[in-house]
């Protein structure tokens, strides 16, 4: 990109950068070609797919219908902030006991959006965790292993929360 | 499907929003959440020359009760409004309607001005306005004028705001105590725009008697539409099967829609009467349960 | 897709025929039109720009006018491209005189929109059509009428209203 | 079913048939899978492509100044530059019409590439588009498959006369006397719509062209066949060994749609030399849904001739395909692609078939999860439901009565198929016991009863995997067949190598979008050598310069589970013999004497003489004169699969179209809201056998996605055109694709008859109720709408659609 605009700093996964960028740039592409941070997929961008979700101020948006130059100032996480030391963290250990993905293009916004609902409602119902998913489209799984993902994963972090 | 180049100002005022949107006129288009218009400007079907951002005008995002109503700051984010316990409480219908605007992650973004100031047929939260008959706020450059939900929705896509002006506060009347409702709407998947939406409030009476209905239509004409006679029909009448069902046959009156591809003009225009009759059923249930 | 409608006059037919031929007239009741210039004998070039909503519209159209059978019918093609695809349509007008004077004016048209517009705005499209159509005969309305209570040779057009997005 | 969790590593364990989680998994969840957008090069550049907005229309001028004119455009090809710097591509008809890989003089569909700008960056690149001025003439458009064929129709081709792309008539049995030993005759007509698959990964392509070595490279994420390869190097006129083309180990998705990606590839890398800079071209959500590729829509007109008691004794149909503004390899591969399966589950001799491929100005077709099966059961299972009503025989009764029998393998079809394994009547049973089927039927009459529109919907479908290439051939008669060089094959290919310390690394190029190819590998070799899955390796990325591939070579006709699988045994096999040979050297000792641990290699009898691996595959490495005297360096071994039943079409048209034959059995019940014609699922039993399963937490995934792909087809999804050619669904607001609401859960439950063919016993299954769901569903909906007399004969089955059929059927005069 070209580097023309405005100078925005912008905290991704806790280190923060400090770039130009110009006006209509989206987020999605600051954060895939702009910062090399590749985790975030585009599958629309027209805010349909989902498979772009990344948590913006610790809330879960399209970053394909956000413009970068909005994020001057904003803390974001992308799914590169989830498995920490190596490890991958219960959601991330859930989907992967439980077949959640198949061809992964999708799953970095179905894990952000997860995450999201595991915060908010830390013991869904299968329809709940539907109606929580329904913003992020999968083509491979027929949703079945990501339901059962993350049920699975509320049940550990529960589980991990007790432990504690 | 890259926006083209626009001419970017992000304001942290309202004042500073209205004297930017009387430099550029209609070249100018104000980004709130941009859950409609950046689609619109990646496929480039919207070319803005300028984007005004409003969403660092921080003074703009509060929701507060009122005696009689709650007002809401156009740059709340629709989500925060669903699941304020607040408005839950006060103005179920709201929290409801909300609950049918696109996906979670939509509302998380999407904000109460913006969704009013696009004014898409189809939209909840316009209809519910037009149901509870509130009103809107908005700054111009001779300062701040109220517009009726009517006035707001006098053509397609809000047309009663001029482009020079800026929805700042939106005001929904809180649910009387003698008052029950219901929000219904039927699309094609999950999240999906309505084929055809129903806001219903009722004043209700001693047995069963409906003292006041207001009943509003989303999805089937060029803006949400108030169903004047099926609520002329409803109102002083015992609210049983057939009262319903004969209110609700007029509620094809109030359709003006295309055929088009996911549903023919026949179809929207039946949904409806099958929905105004669900939706006041429903909200007849709640009077019931109460 | 249909467009379809009648629109009551107060002028008499012969000022709405008038107008209905007049360039100028034309040009100021077409729903954002930069430019129009003549290009052989009833045949405009116009530059229409509009905003609808959250969509914006620029498409160089090219009007023609034929079967003119004054002051009762003609027939309008409309054939334009521009940024969100293009349009492509025919109608006849027809004009009848009022008993009371004035006159009835019945439009029935086919327009065909493609490119962008077509695939992604699909619901938005038919509404948009109408709310134009009717914006330019609500206009034409005012044209003829002004044009009624002033003289016949300086037509006052009222501008274009401001309010529309 | 029930996943199990993984097992305790311990070696000696079988690994094949367990629910290993895959090793895939760990950089996808954690973002660093690489799919094809994420490769960068030096100096690389954007490209965009306009697009045509005309359905069909001349094409003048292209005025492309002022896009050269805008700062950071490196360029710009047009259509006449690419007829100039290629050919048409190749494909199975003749005459064949002229396809680029951009519109020339003419445009055929919307959204047809007509020139492509390179820059800086895709911003720019699609500045300079709104800059390119077209001289469009707009020509008529048609769109529907019988209009396309009348004798006014616009005319496509000149080389097509009637938009006719191919057609071919067959006859196989004895027709004659079928038809007169029926009782009945029952006829249905059947529109099967065009829908896709939308993988979430859209298309795309990095092209760079080396002037000196006039040698291109490409990487894209095309998920084969390889015969791609060759028909873009055809079209380029260059040797294939000057296309080095690079396939990316992750790819977001295929189901067939990406097949339809090549000519992209031919068009940037004709846009890097024009530039004289690396292109890369990520194709945008838009640009796939009104131009990639979607599956053909389908017309079909069917006669069963019937006995009394059920016997369908023989079928006559005529199905026309629609292909689009053009046909392109590997159609019209959707006309032939199932004709070993034609008759399904069921024992019907006799086959009287009339194929036509259409053109029409809509967007081409590629094959789409099920290549046409889906097309196929519709017409085929809807008419059992109609032979069932027309007879009063239950539907769950006449299928059993037609069915193939188990001790019938391998079978051999009318039409040349060869199924190899089977129980259908077995697997069907299960599926009804678990539905618990006869009450469900009495449940439903007292629902009918009381005015509820409740439906029961069957489908019992044969699954074919493993395309055998031949049958493309059938395009063309024997006579012209003859002139050619016979086609056949399904061949793929693997090579396991072990390393000095007796670790084995996997050298693959199946191409995988998904499925777990790397995980299963890695239990197939651990259960072949003995060893842990851990100590296995993979590397999976199609490079046709370093792997070894064939035409066939890809991830398409769900392949790998059983060529890809036996490959794998194939290539372990021969390393193990070559490591046994060497320890039998070392150890002076027969090698049929010898038998292995996970570490050591021993002489079964005295299992004091051993060697350990490690030292043996050190020798191999370290002390190469230590080997035997007749033996090549290197621990190695390749396989390379072809299946033996993959043979040309004969003199008869017959063909064995694919190698495996799986089977699936759904048993669905709907309710339909008859106020709003909106359809919700009550239950939904699906059985399938397809072989042994090599890893049931993958085989579930694959099959639950299979049903999701059958619902947006049956409900939900469908290219829509308006009667100019325009497309309807150009966006994800109005192509429907189901999200998690809209999918019901689904009981699967699965029987295994191993294949003879394949070296696990497996079969494909990554189709699966792609194929058979819109079928059960369109006869849950007829059933469901019995009462009303309304017929079902067409998808999607959309509320709107549904309600229009119930308000015309009330308002009909009743017979």
């Amino acid at each position: 990109m070209r580097p023309v605009g405005r100078k925005i700093t912008v905290t991704v996964n806790g280190e923060q950068y400090v770039r130009e960028v110009e006006p209509r740039l989206l987020l999605a592409d600051f954060l895939r070609h702009g910062l090399q941070l590749f985790g975030t997929h585009v599958g629309c961008e027209h805010g349909v797919c989902g498979a772009c979700t990344i948590l913006f101020d610790g809330v879960a948006q399209r970053s394909c219908l956000i413009f970068a130059i909005q994020a001057d100032g904003a803390e974001i996480l992308t799914v590169e902030s989830l498995a920490q030391s190596g490890k991958l963290n219960l959601l991330q250990k859930a989907f992967h006991e439980h077949h959640g993905l198949q061809c992964g293009f999708c799953t970095p916004g179905m894990l952000m959006t997860a995450l999201e609902l595991l915060r908010e409602n830390p013991s869904p119902s299968d329809q709940e965790v539907r109606a929580g998913i329904s913003g992020v489209l999968c083509r491979c799984t027929g949703y079945k292993q990501i339901v059962d993902s993350i049920n699975a994963a509320a049940l550990a972090i529960a589980g991990a929360e007790a432990a504690e | 499907m890259k926006p083209a180049p626009f001419e970017y100002f992000v304001p942290t005022s309202v004042e500073e929003a209205v004297e930017l949107l009387a430099r550029h006129g209609d070249d100018a288009k104000v980004l709130a959440g941009g859950q409609s218009l950046v689609p619109m400007m990646n496929f480039r079907l919207a070319q803005p020359a300028v984007l005004i951002d409003i969403n660092r005008i921080v003074e703009l995002g509060y929701i507060r009760e009122g005696d009689s109503s709650i007002a809401i700051g156009a740059m709340t984010r629709q989500r925060v409004v669903e699941t304020s316990p607040m408005v839950r409480d006060k103005c179920a219908i709201l929290s409801e309607a909300l609950a049918n605007v696109g996906h979670q992650a939509i509302r998380n973004r999407g904000t109460m001005g913006g969704t009013l100031a696009h004014g898409d047929p189809a939209a909840e939260v316009a209809t519910v306005l037009l149901t509870l008959g509130g009103s809107v706020t908005v700054a111009g450059p001779q300062g701040k004028r109220e517009l009726s939900p009517e006035e707001l929705l006098a053509g397609p896509y809000a047309a009663g705001i001029s482009s020079d002006e800026l929805i700042v506060e939106i005001n929904f009347p809180i649910l009387a105590a003698n008052e029950t409702h219901g929000f219904l709407e039927m699309s094609r998947r999950h999240g999906d725009f309505a084929l055809a939406g129903v806001a219903a409030v009722l004043r209700m009476g001693e047995g069963n008697i409906c003292e006041r209905a207001r009943v509003a239509l989303c999805g089937v004409a060029p803006t949400p539409v108030r169903a004047t006679e099926v609520e002329n029909q409803l109102t002083g009448k015992r609210l049983d099967a057939s009262t319903i069902q004969a209110a609700a046959e007029l509620a094809s009156r109030a359709v003006d829609c295309e055929d088009e591809y996911h549903a023919s003009r026949e179809y929207r225009t039946h949904l409806c009467q099958v929905y105004v009759r669900r939706t006041i059923q429903l909200a007849l249930e709640r009077w019931g349960n109460n | 897709m249909k467009l379809q409608g009648e629109v009551a006059f107060e002028a008499n037919r012969e000022t709405v025929w008038d107008a209905l031929n007049n360039p100028e007239v034309i040009a100021k009741c077409l729903p954002g039109c930069e430019s129009m210039e003549p290009a052989g004998e009833d045949v405009f070039e116009a530059v229409l720009k509009f905003g609808v909503g959250p969509i914006t519209g620029q498409y160089r159209v090219t009007l023609k006018i034929t079967d003119k059978n004054p002051p009762q019918t003609y027939v309008l093609q409309v054939d334009g491209s521009g940024k969100p695809g293009f349009v492509k349509g025919q109608g006849s007008i027809k004009l009848q005189a009022q008993d009371g004077g004035g006159a009835v004016l019945r439009y029935d048209g086919d327009l065909q929109i493609g490119g962008l517009a077509a695939r992604i705005g699909q619901r938005m499209i038919g509404t948009i059509s109408k709310q134009l159509t009717k914006q330019f005969f609500s206009r034409l309305v005012e044209a003829a009428e002004s044009t009624t209570e002033d003289s016949q040779d300086s037509p006052q057009i009222p501008h274009p209203s401001s309010n529309f997005p | 079913m029930t996943t199990m969790p993984p097992a305790s590593k311990q070696a000696g364990e079988k690994w094949v048939g367990r629910s290993v989680p895959r090793r895939e998994d760990l950089r996808l969840l954690t973002g660093r899978g690489r799919f094809i957008d994420d490769f960068e090069l030096p100096q690389l550049k954007h490209a965009a492509i306009l697009r045509s907005p005309y359905a069909h229309a001349e094409i003048g001028e292209i005025d492309v100044h002022a896009a050269l004119e805008l700062p950071g455009v490196r360029g710009v090809l047009t259509g006449r530059e690419v007829a100039a710097m290629s050919r048409p591509f190749a494909v199975g008809v003749s005459p064949a019409p002229k396809y680029y890989a951009s519109a020339v003089e003419r445009a055929r569909f919307v959204g047809e590439p007509v020139a492509v700008v390179v820059a800086d960056d895709r911003y720019i690149a699609e500045d300079a588009l709104e800059l390119i001025e077209v001289d469009y003439r707009p020509l008529p458009a048609v769109v529907d498959i019988e209009a396309a064929m009348a004798a006014d129709a616009p005319q496509l081709h000149e080389e097509c006369p009637n938009n006719i792309y191919s057609q071919r008539e067959f006859v196989y049995g004895d027709m004659e006397s079928a038809k007169k030993e029926a009782d009945r005759v029952v006829t249905g007509r059947f529109l099967f719509p065009k829908y896709g698959s939308t993988p979430i990964e859209t298309y795309g392509v990095i092209a760079s062209y080396d002037p000196f070595a006039d040698q291109y490279e490409i990487w894209s994420n095309y998920q084969g066949p390889m015969v791609g390869h060759a028909l873009v190097a055809q079209a380029l006129g260059i040797a294939e060994n000057r296309l080095r083309w690079i396939i990316p180990t992750d790819i977001g998705g295929g189901f067939g749609i990406k097949t339809g990606l090549y000519p992209y590839i031919a068009l940037m890398a004709m846009a890097s030399k024009r530039c004289g800079v690396p292109v890369k071209w990520i194709e945008d959500r838009q640009e796939h849904l009104i131009a990639s590729a979607t599956g053909t829509d389908r017309l079909t007109e069917m006669e069963a001739y019937v006995k009394s008691d059920g016997t369908i004794l023989a079928l006559k149909d005529r199905a026309i395909d629609n292909t689009g503004g053009y046909i392109r390899a590997p159609e019209p591969g959707c006309a032939y692609r199932s004709i070993g399966n034609h008759t399904g589950a069921y024992q019907i001799r006799n086959l009287e078939r009339e194929v036509l491929v259409v053109g029409t100005n809509k967007c081409l077709t590629a094959p789409n999860r099920g290549y046409t099966c889906q097309h196929l059961y519709f017409s085929l299972e809807r008419m059992m439901d109609k032979v069932a009503a027309e007879l009063d025989i239950d539907p769950a009764e006449i299928r059993l009565r037609n069915f193939i029998a188990a001790d019938q393998f391998p079978y051999k079809t009318a039409t040349g198929g060869l199924y190899d394994s089977g129980d259908y009547a077995a697997a069907f049973r299960l599926a009804l016991q678990r539905f618990d089927y006869d009450n469900m039927r009495q449940w439903q009459k007292e629902a009918r009863a009381e005015g509820r529109l409740i439906g029961i919907g069957l489908a019992t479908v044969v699954e074919p995997s493993v395309t055998n290439i031949a049958y493309v051939g059938l395009a063309k008669s024997y006579l012209e067949r003859r002139k050619e060089h016979p086609k056949s094959g399904s061949g793929e290919a693997i090579m396991v190598k072990m390393d000095p310390l007796g670790k084995v690394h996997v050298i693959a190029a199946t191409n995988p979008q998904g499925q777990g190819h790397d995980t299963v590998i890695s239990q197939v070799v651990a259960d072949q050598l003995g060893i842990l899955p851990d100590d296995v390796t993979v590397s999976n990325v199609l490079d046709t310069h370093q792997r070894l591939t064939s035409i066939t070579s890809g991830s398409y006709s769900s392949r790998f589970s059983s060529a890809g699988t036996t490959a794998v045994v194939l290539a372990t096999q021969r390393l193990k013999e070559k490591l046994f040979r060497i320890a039998g050297h070392l150890l002076d000792a027969h090698v049929e004497s010898l038998q292995n641990d996970s570490h050591k290699i021993f002489v079964r009898e005295q299992p004091q003489r051993s060697i350990e691996i490690r030292h043996v595959a050190g020798t191999a490495h370290w002390n190469q004169s230590g080997l035997p005297e007749d033996m090549d360096v290197g621990l190695y071994g390749v396989g390379f699969y072809n299946m033996p039943t993959s043979e040309p079409p004969t003199e008869f048209d017959q063909v064995n179209s694919s190698n495996t034959y799986g089977f699936i059995a759904e048993v669905l019940m709907v309710e339909i809201d008859p106020e709003t014609g909106a359809l919700q699922f009550l239950k939904w039993v699906s059985a399938h056998d397809a072989g042994t399963v090599i890893n049931p937490l993958l085989f579930e995934g694959q099959l639950q996605g299979g049903v999701a792909h059958g619902i947006g087809g049956a409900i939900f999804e469908e290219t829509a055109y308006d009667e100019n050619g325009q497309i309807l669904t150009g966006s994800f607001m109005d192509y429907l694709v189901p999200t998690s609401m809209e999918i019901p859960e689904v009981d699967m439950i699965h029987q295994e008859t191993p294949s003879p063919l394949t070296a696990l016993g497996s079969k494909g299954t990554g189709e699966a109720s792609a194929m058979s769901a819109p079928a059960a569903i369109a006869n849950a909906v007829a059933d469901a709408l019995r009462p009303l007399g309304i017929e079902v004969n067409e998808l999607p089955l959309s509320p709107n659609r549904i309600w229009h059929w119930i308000k015309d059927a009330q308002s009909s005069p009743s017979q």
